[in-house]
């Protein structure tokens, strides 16, 4: 038994990862308790070391272990998104832990641990890979997810997600068994090739496609799986409803469009009929739930399944042309979530960082009068919800417009007017955030008004997913060549 | 024979997970389950897993369902006086999914056709199960092992009173 | 180019006393009023020219080009337009003059000014246009004038209301107006006067289906529709049934404003289209008939209501109207020169009326009701002599410019056909009722005894010089006008008219007798009626009531108008706006969103916190899906 | 043509350097600096006035850059004879709504102007994009500072119209994204507004296309019936916003059709000219009736825009030379005179706190010179001839009138009860006596407001006496629209026009030109 | 003679549903996991019962590997649990209600 060095090279940017998540384990009882701030710089050493790793993998192909995994510009291209948003996580979870007098050095080890979780997700060539990459993630997001045990409704999330993510990921594994059913093995390629030569009409393999539909439905909150998900996101601390909101949600999508592009590619015109439906339904719920939210951490929930949505545009465009190399609609994707990742992130590190009297305050009506009080940051929230919004010069316009191409492309342009119409609904529930913040005064006149807690670490966050959201929107150029780039190798 | 066995080992294992399912004590409803991982294991026997049935045995029985049943005790579980409200809806989709995925089982063309022929692995199913675990699937059982992490201290972090409740 | 002077000058006296009203305040005279006698020296250049033969025309600038519409401002002169300039010029002048009186003290007299001379300038220009859309320009800009200068007083509710309704009135007349230039220009493709002139006979044949649109079928001349739109203009203009309703109320402005812009020129601008485009009236019977009818209807109708009003403006106002119904009936009749003629005369006679009106008005302090005055002859020696000779003109009394120009209508009618001659008795019969009012009004504020006042009884005197001064000259000019042979002056711009030799014969005569006899039974019966018995009238109107409300009450014209348009619009719009704007599409449009709002409540009910229902959820999506996978 | 000067990045992107620094500066300095920034603005676009061409149809002052990639977005302006009147309109336009705003705005000036400076930007950006998708940008970006305008410094229910403007907008643009992208997929794959422009697209598509543009510029017109969002901006809105709306926002809709809806969609356009024309005589006589209602000024005003709008909407789909030169002066004069009007409400509104017509009556004693200009806005307004408003309302007429007899009637019938509307307002609120709560408060005009309403004054006499500068500039602009070779179901049957007789010399002896000559001769 | 796949398949299918129905009517948070292992093992069976017939042991380590992942989920299920008790001093996944609508 040896262990080639290429293969071991192949996966450094994990083994960077993983080791330092055990350093912090590690660490983490030997530190001072004033010093636990130590941990997160070191978790940003290690994604700045990962971020030059994984940059030098950008192109090529190569498996490795056995052709367990595989490192190719698509995982790279979610590699490196996931590095960005993780690293902001924990600059935003630096400040966070402090205002919420958490003091758990672990909690960085388990972002590392997750982001490895995810990293395995992205990168995976094989069905057993991905799931235990998923199964990575989900244990330490429920972990985290709980982490704020003196609030109960931090408990409550963490055992929801818990229950549910058990059940779906229980409900994902038959269907993987009822692939490995049909194709004698879990490497995605070899799953391709069987269905490729047993046709399409086996009855086993549409029961795993809907299995695994389900399961992954479940990670990307798509309707009817998304249930969990603004329980969750309000309970949860909300640096890990950040987390879980973004990384999270870009490494299932990475997974998914492996698993169904790569391995259910041959069936692509049965499923994407099926995540067409699943799309229209996600909208529709998503967009008109949200409106009636008065929690914000809830509205965003219902919003980022909403946007889950969008994304399925490309997924169904790209399906519907069996995942050709012409259609724009996997690029679409990859930019959408790219893009929706910043916004959102953005609009999570001001919830999070909005506080009355070292609470949380994550009701809409909190920020009634909030321009008066912290222009700069209303200012912050208002271009996230623009962008949230889709309206132009913010890069939100320019992740539905890529969306919409491809689906008028494909010759879905009645999906993407009825897009368009949630979208317009869509704007209304963020618009009343921002006429919350800039046109109404607060009710009472009581000096516990939220504000903005900030920190250089905080102020660095939103400046880099302003950044994002503003260049992105007027500069996409780079992140779509490498969004083209990265999407057509799946094959 | 082999049919035998496998009436019979099915006929347990439905039986008793519907047991799971059906009892109200947590207590009787986990050991059903655990009679019914053993037939579950003598099933892998007879399927030539013998390794898996060890394991079956050893981590199924002997280590999850002990602790189920340790937590049990623990948290002096009463019976539950009532299943949840929505028993009927849940039963007609429990229903309607049943038949649904039987159908669609026993239409497909893999379950139709395949008859077993020569085991390959008639011998040494654990030696070749420890042959590939470190060399093909190297890799995973590594994610494996990090998950183990994960849980360990995840388990630690949330069960443990006052960690990391306070600054200071 | 010194005849662009002529409109300038007033131009440039509106823009010096308008932006400098501030500085100018009570000296805005001494620019106006030379700018106009100006303005009236070179219209007298101007006739003179044009007497010699000449014609004036002075491009000024290209308005606006679009396609093949392509419209210029100029100034052209020929005899039509040189009297109308000297009409236009000399009543403003005198007018500017009496205005120094009448309006000395008043805050807004620099703004009088200002806008009277606009008005000056765009009648004017309204006069020398060369196309049809130059004078449409201007016919709206004298009713913008007339706007203003009716709502002068601006604190009194009843001159706004009343400018708004004569401004409102013109505009449906304007309507027509527009309708018939487009039409023009779409028979013709082009606006000029010599142009469609020159195409008119040609145009003359073609006929257009007015029902079209609607499916139907109904072939009417172009020349007809065009004639009939057009004076629909000139039915607003001129006060014309059924749109002189805005005329008498116009009375609510300063009476200078109603000598020169309500009786003398503003009015008269329908007579004077009608006269300028006889090219193309001749050409359509039908519109000529409806001229005629119009013409006379308004004749007797103003002449009826005048009997009884107590307004010593609204008197002559409905004079005017009945007087403008004569020149129209004459156009109508294709006896444009007898009515251009009766225009000018008209003109004198009844700007000095006016004025002799604003003079009694003045020195009793802004009193106008008649029952209130009386005996007045002894303290207003001039403006009584000067009424007088007014009243006569009016009346038609022999040898009086009035009296030539309205037999000159009456006899060209005569000889005008069937139609004709029963207007002509028509316009005998008005003719002795104008007499009778006209010295109605004479006798009850000069004659008989004061009923003025006793709180300004003692002070009532001649007005000053400034005023009593254009009474002389109009006086003058109510008896002179009718010996300059106007008719015969303007004959080579309607070579057309059939008419041209009806001043012989003994028709002619017998009808000048019928007419002079008329006019004398008039003013007989008003000295028996309000001199002899003054108490007489009072018991005729008793016995006669319905007659005597009906007259009184203007034939319940403005009461139908505001029953059948005004109020119904204004309701309609209310009940539109509630009923359908705010409730049907403004409420589609909140009841989408309330709808989705609803939406959205409803579904969120799903979420209910509960976990299984959460993992039914899934199950049921799942199950869904298998169910439709294996149903298709 | 290609300058080397980029005159047109410069104006569009003056206002928003502005609007960065007016939010860094003090209060006093933001309301300077917003001034400075929209008159040197300004300033920069009145050169334009010399430097245009008007003998040419093509864009002029173009400028051309990659923005994106993939698929091709550039970054392209220009002009032509139909957007250089609105950019000259948008830029002179704006220093106003800064002096409006002067004294008017109390709170959070600095993002007022702001605000206001970005809205220029998007504004102009609109009117001189000649990609697609740049537009598009442009045309989105105004929502959110307007939504601002509104909802911050509106009246007492700002939030709910300022959010029924977002969202009613928001929708019907949404589906003009979805439009533009199909163009560009049947369009060759360009995103070029001049390529698009030529291209052919078959029926059905163009049907479909229509209907999303519709979308889109119906409702920022608005046409009815999806006008209802405006009466509720308009009165909630500050005057600025009040201003801009009406003078700016309007016109990107009407401009949306002439600049796309005729050029691309030429067969849709004529198979729904129809029901078009049906709509903006409805809008016309329609949005009239409304106003006679109202009795609050701001929004009778409001109303009388759909009114007015419903004229530049007949005057384009009539499809002939005079109804569309009449739409865009009508854009023109719209934006001055009903600008004027909102100023003129804005300034009263300052003094008496009330928009309501009798809380504001007889100010002409008082208040002579704001009287003055409200008379001379509000007779702009009902189209009295020598006012800019009647240029384009008699050339929309007269195309109209070319169209059909009967829809030019029932236009002209809005003529009429636009008079009605207006007068009935200036008896009320004109002339009378003064409500003794606000008399105190009525003082005249300063010399700031007066300095804001006196150009406008100027512009509504000189391009109601002096039209034809302006409508020179568009002739070729204009002919060219019409004249594409592809659109011939634009050409309209030829009139029967009688050949012109050889005047015979005794007519010639009426009125001719020979007198001309004697004339010069004097 | 052998026993047929398809067997095996019913077999885990139903295990496997009445799992997925345990999830569904028991309250008890603690018997909801039991439910499941219910599912994980139908899982298990199939992967065997796959492996078996393809002659290929790749089934067999998955069902490794799934046993570890399920033993990880329990650890930290169990540890939810306990943390859920001593907050709420129920283990009812009903009177999980904090966090709705």
């Amino acid at each position: 038994m040896t262990l080639p060095v290429q293969d071991l090279l192949a996966i450094l940017p994990e083994l960077v990862v993983i080791s330092t998540a055990c350093l912090i384990l590690v660490l983490d009882p030997i530190l001072a308790a004033s010093k636990k701030d130590l941990l997160a710089w070191l978790t940003l050493a290690a994604l700045a070391v990962c971020l030059g790793l994984t940059s030098s993998q950008v192109t090529g192909r190569q498996y490795a272990f056995s052709n367990m995994i595989l490192i190719d510009s698509y995982g790279s291209f979610w590699k490196l998104l996931l590095y960005i948003v993780t690293g902001l996580t924990v600059l935003l979870s630096l400040a966070y832990l402090k205002a919420e007098r958490l003091n758990i050095g672990e909690y960085y080890g388990f972002i590392l641990l997750a982001l490895a979780g995810m990293m395995v997700m992205v990168s995976g060539a094989d069905l057993l890979t991905i799931y235990l990459g998923t199964e990575l993630m989900s244990l330490s997001l429920y972990v985290m997810a709980g982490l704020k045990r003196a609030d109960a409704r931090s408990l409550e999330a963490s055992a929801k997600y818990f229950v549910l993510g058990a059940f779906s990921s229980g409900i994902l594994l038959y269907g993987i068994s009822l692939l490995f059913g049909l194709a004698g093995s879990t490497r995605l390629p070899v799953i391709a090739e069987a269905i490729a030569t047993q046709g399409t009409g086996n009855p086993i393999l549409s029961l795993a496609l809907v299995l695994l539909a389900v399961g992954f439905g479940f990670k990307l909150a798509v309707v009817p799986f998304h249930m969990w998900t603004p329980d969750v996101y309000q309970g949860a601390p909300t640096s890990v409803t950040a987390f879980m909101a973004v990384a999270s949600k870009a490494a299932s999508f990475g997974a998914f469009l492996r698993v169904f592009v790569e391995g259910l590619g041959g069936v692509s015109a049965d499923w994407s009929i099926l995540f067409t439906v699943v799309c229209l339904v996600t909208l529709a719920l998503g967009n008109l739930v949200a409106i009636v939210q008065t929690n914000i951490k809830r509205m965003l929930a219902y919003s980022s399944i909403a946007h889950a949505g969008y994304a399925l545009i490309g997924v169904v465009v790209a399906g519907r042309q069996g995942g050709m190399a012409a259609s724009t609609g996997l690029p679409s994707v990859l930019l959408y979530i790219a893009i929706y990742s910043f916004m959102t992130l953005g609009a999570f590190a001001l919830v999070g960082m909005l506080r009355k009297e070292g609470q949380e305050s994550d009701n809409i009506e909190d920020y009634a009068g909030l321009a008066k009080r912290e222009p700069l940051a209303a200012f912050f929230m208002l271009v996230f919800l623009v962008s949230l919004a889709g309206i132009p010069p913010t890069a939100g316009f320019i992740g539905k417009f890529y969306i919409f191409m491809a689906a008028v492309n494909g010759g879905m342009a009645w999906l993407a007017v009825v897009a368009v119409i949630f979208a317009a609904i869509s704007a209304f529930y963020y618009l009343r955030i921002v006429m919350v913040m800039y046109m109404r005064e607060p009710d009472n006149a009581a000096a516990s008004h939220s504000r903005l807690e900030t920190s250089p670490a905080l102020s660095f966050v939103l400046a880099c997913a302003l950044a994002g959201v503003v260049l992105l929107g007027l500069f996409p150029n780079g992140l779509w060549s490498l969004a083209t780039h990265a999407a057509p190798l799946l094959k | 024979m082999d049919h035998i066995f496998f009436f019979y080992f099915a006929g347990v294992i439905a039986v008793t997970s519907l047991l799971v399912v059906a009892l109200r004590n947590p207590v009787y409803s986990a050991l059903a389950l655990l009679i019914m991982f053993f037939h579950v294991a003598g099933l892998y026997v007879t399927l030539h897993a013998e390794f898996l049935a060890a394991v079956q045995i050893v981590v199924y029985a002997g280590a999850i369902l002990v602790l189920y049943l340790f937590v049990v005790m623990l948290l002096n579980v009463k019976t539950e006086e009532r299943y949840h409200n929505q028993l009927p809806v849940a039963g007609l989709l429990g229903v309607m999914l049943c038949t649904e995925v039987i159908l669609l089982l026993i239409q497909s063309r893999t379950a139709a056709s395949a008859v077993p022929g020569d085991p390959v692995i008639t011998s040494g199913n654990t030696e070749t199960i420890g042959e590939v675990l470190y060399s093909t699937y190297l890799f995973p059982f590594e994610v494996a092992s990090l998950i183990l992490l994960v849980a360990m201290i995840g388990a630690i972090i949330l069960a443990k009173k006052d960690i990391g409740d306070t600054v200071q | 180019m010194l005849y662009t002077l002529i409109p300038f000058l007033p131009l440039f006296a509106f823009l010096i006393v308008g932006l400098g009203e501030r500085w100018i305040k009570d000296r805005a005279h001494l620019v106006a009023v030379p700018a106009m006698v100006g303005s009236f020296a070179l219209s007298l250049l101007a006739l003179y020219e044009v007497a010699l033969g000449h014609l004036v025309n002075v491009p000024l600038y290209t308005w606006l080009t679009s396609g093949n519409l392509d419209i210029h401002i100029a100034i052209s002169i020929d005899r039509l337009t040189a009297v109308m300039l000297v009409l236009v010029t000399t009543v403003s002048t005198l007018v500017h003059i009496y205005t120094i009186g009448y309006m000395h003290g008043e805050p807004g007299y620099a703004r009088f000014f200002a806008y009277i001379a606009l008005f000056t300038f765009s009648m004017l220009m309204l006069v020398m246009a060369d196309n049809l859309l130059q004078l449409f320009v201007f016919w709206e800009a004298v009713g913008l004038c007339s706007y203003l200068l009716i709502g002068h007083w601006y604190e009194r509710p009843s001159a706004c209301a009343a400018a708004t309704k004569a401004f409102l009135v013109n505009r449906v007349g304007d309507f027509g107006f527009i309708l018939g230039l487009f039409l023009v220009w779409y028979s013709f493709g082009s606006l000029d006067y010599a142009t469609v002139f020159a195409q008119a006979q040609h145009v003359a044949s073609t006929t257009m289906n007015v029902l079209g649109p609607f499916g139907g079928t109904w072939d009417v001349s172009v020349m007809t529709m065009i004639c009939l739109l057009l004076f629909t203009g000139a039915v607003g203009k001129s006060a014309q049934v059924p749109l002189h309703v805005w005329l008498p109320d116009a009375m609510e402005g300063p009476t200078p404003i109603s000598a020169l812009i309500h009786a003398a020129t503003m009015v008269t601008a329908g007579v004077f289209m009608v006269a300028r485009l006889s090219p193309l009236y001749n050409l359509s019977p039908t519109a000529m008939t409806v001229v005629a009818l119009v013409g006379a209807l308004t004749m007797v109708l103003g002449a009826t209501i005048a009997l009884t009003q107590t307004d010593i403006k609204r008197v002559v106002a409905y004079s005017t109207m009945s007087q403008l119904g004569y020149m129209v009936m004459a156009c109508g009749l294709g006896a444009y020169d007898a009515g251009m003629y009766h225009l000018l005369t008209h003109g004198a006679f009844k700007a000095l009326l006016f004025l002799g009106c604003g003079s009694v008005i003045i020195a009793l302090h802004h009193e106008q009701d008649m029952r209130h005055m009386g005996g007045l002859k002894d303290r207003l020696p001039v403006t009584y002599w000067t009424f007088l000779v007014g009243s006569l003109a009016l009346a038609g009394f022999p040898l009086t410019a009035g009296f030539f120009s309205k037999d000159d209508i009456l006899i060209s009618s005569w000889s005008a056909g069937p139609l004709g001659q029963v207007l002509t008795i028509c316009g005998l019969l008005t003719a002795g009722l104008t007499a009778f009012y006209s010295f109605r009004l004479v006798f009850v504020t000069f004659w008989g005894s004061s009923h003025v006042d006793p709180h300004h009884a003692g002070h009532v005197h001649e007005p000053s010089t400034t005023m009593t001064a254009p009474l002389m000259v109009l006086a003058v000019l109510s008896i002179v006008a009718g010996y300059l042979g106007i008719p015969a002056f303007l004959e080579p711009v309607f070579h057309s008219a059939g008419s041209a030799a009806h001043h012989e014969g003994p028709a002619a005569y017998g009808i000048m007798a019928l007419a002079t006899l008329m006019g004398l039974s008039g003013i007989g019966a008003a000295y028996y009626l309000y001199v002899l018995n003054p108490n007489l009238p009072d018991r005729l109107a008793h016995q006669w009531r319905a007659l005597y409300e009906l007259s009184l009450h203007k034939w319940y014209v403005d009461e139908a108008y505001d029953r059948s348009f005004v109020r119904p619009t204004i309701s309609a719009a209310n009940g539109l706006w509630k009923h359908v704007d705010v409730s049907i599409i403004d409420g589609a449009v909140n009841g989408v969103a309330r709808a989705v709002a609803w939406g959205g409540w409803i579904v969120r009910l799903t979420q209910s916190g509960q976990t299984q229902h959460y993992a039914l959820g899934m199950t049921l999506g799942a199950v869904v899906i298998l169910t439709v996978y294996l149903l298709f | 043509m290609t300058t080397s000067f980029p005159w047109l990045s410069l104006i569009v992107f003056l206002p928003l350097i502005g609007a960065v620094l007016c939010l860094l500066v003090k209060v006093e300095s933001a309301r300077w600096l917003a001034l400075s920034f929209t008159v040197v603005d300004f300033l920069c676009s009145l050169p334009l006035w010399w430097l245009f061409d008007s003998s040419t149809a093509e864009m002029q002052f173009v400028e051309r850059a990659s923005w994106i990639t993939s698929p091709p977005v550039q970054y392209s302006l220009g002009l032509d004879g139909i957007s250089f009147p609105l950019i000259l309109m948008t830029t002179l336009l704006m220093p106003f709504c800064v002096m409006v705003s002067w004294t008017a705005i109390e709170k959070r000036i600095q993002l007022f102007m702001s605000m206001l400076l970005v809205m220029e930007t998007a504004m102009l950006g609109v009117f001189v994009a000649l990609d697609f998708v740049l537009f598009y940008v442009f045309w989105e970006a105004m929502l959110i500072p307007m939504y601002l305008l509104i909802g911050v410094w509106g009246g007492a229910n700002r939030l709910y119209a300022a959010i029924k403007f977002f969202l009613y907008t928001l929708a019907g643009s949404l589906l003009l994204l979805v439009a533009i992208i199909a163009l560009y997929f049947q369009g060759g794959h360009t995103f070029d507004i001049l390529a698009l422009s030529r291209g052919t697209y078959s029926a059905s598509l163009q049907m479909w296309l229509f209907l999303a543009f519709f979308a889109a510029f119906a409702v920022k017109v608005p046409m009815f019936p999806f006008h209802t969002w405006l009466p509720d901006a308009h009165v909630e809105a500050p005057t600025a916003g009040s201003v801009i709306l009406a003078s700016v926002l309007l016109k990107m809709g009407t401009y949306g059709f002439l600049r796309f809806t005729l050029p691309m969609l030429p067969d849709a356009t004529v198979t729904f000219t129809k029901p078009m024309i049906v709509l903006s005589i409805v809008a016309i006589i329609y949005g009239a009736y409304m106003a006679l209602a109202q009795t609050d000024i701001k929004k009778l005003i409001a109303y009388s825009s759909v009114s007015h709008m419903g004229f530049v909407t007949l005057g384009i789909f009539v499809l002939n030379i005079q109804g569309i030169e009449g739409a865009v002066m009508q854009m023109v004069n719209h934006g001055i005179t009903t600008g004027g009007l909102f100023l003129c409400v804005g300034i009263i509104y300052e003094r008496t706190h009330s928009r309501h017509i009798l809380d504001n009556t007889g100010l002409a004693g008082p208040m002579p010179r704001y009287a003055l200009f409200l008379m001379i806005f509000a007779l702009s307004s009902l189209g009295l001839p020598g006012t800019n408003s009647f240029v384009g309302e008699f050339l929309v007429l007269a195309g109209t009138f070319l169209w059909s007899k009967v829809a030019a009637a029932f236009a002209a019938l809005g003529v009429i009860l636009a008079a009605a509307y207006i007068l009935w307002l200036m008896q009320r609120v004109a002339f009378g006596t003064p409500s003794p709560a606000h008399r105190a408060h009525l003082l005249d005009l300063n010399a700031r407001e007066t300095a804001t309403l006196v150009p406008l004054v100027v512009l509504v006499f000189v391009i109601g006496i002096f039209p034809n500068p302006l409508l020179t500039r568009m002739h070729v602009s204009v002919a060219h629209l019409l004249a594409a070779p592809k659109t011939p179901a634009f050409a309209i049957e030829p009139r029967p026009v009688p050949p012109v007789i050889p005047v015979p010399p005794a007519a010639v002896a009426a009125l001719t030109t020979l007198s001309s000559e004697q004339a010069n001769a004097r | 003679m052998a026993v047929p796949l398809s067997y095996y398949l019913i077999l885990s299918g139903f295990v496997f549903l009445t799992g997925v129905v345990g999830v569904l009517i028991r309250r008890n948070i603690i018997v909801i996991l039991l439910s499941v292992e219910l599912m994980l093992n139908a899982t298990n069976i199939n992967f065997v019962a796959f492996s078996e017939y393809f002659h290929n042991v790749a089934g067999q380590v998955f069902v490794f590997f799934a046993l570890t992942v399920a033993a990880a989920e329990v650890a930290v299920g169990l540890a939810i649990i306990i943390a859920l008790h001593r907050a709420n001093s129920s283990i009812y996944v009903d009177d999980l209600n904090l966090l709705k609508r």
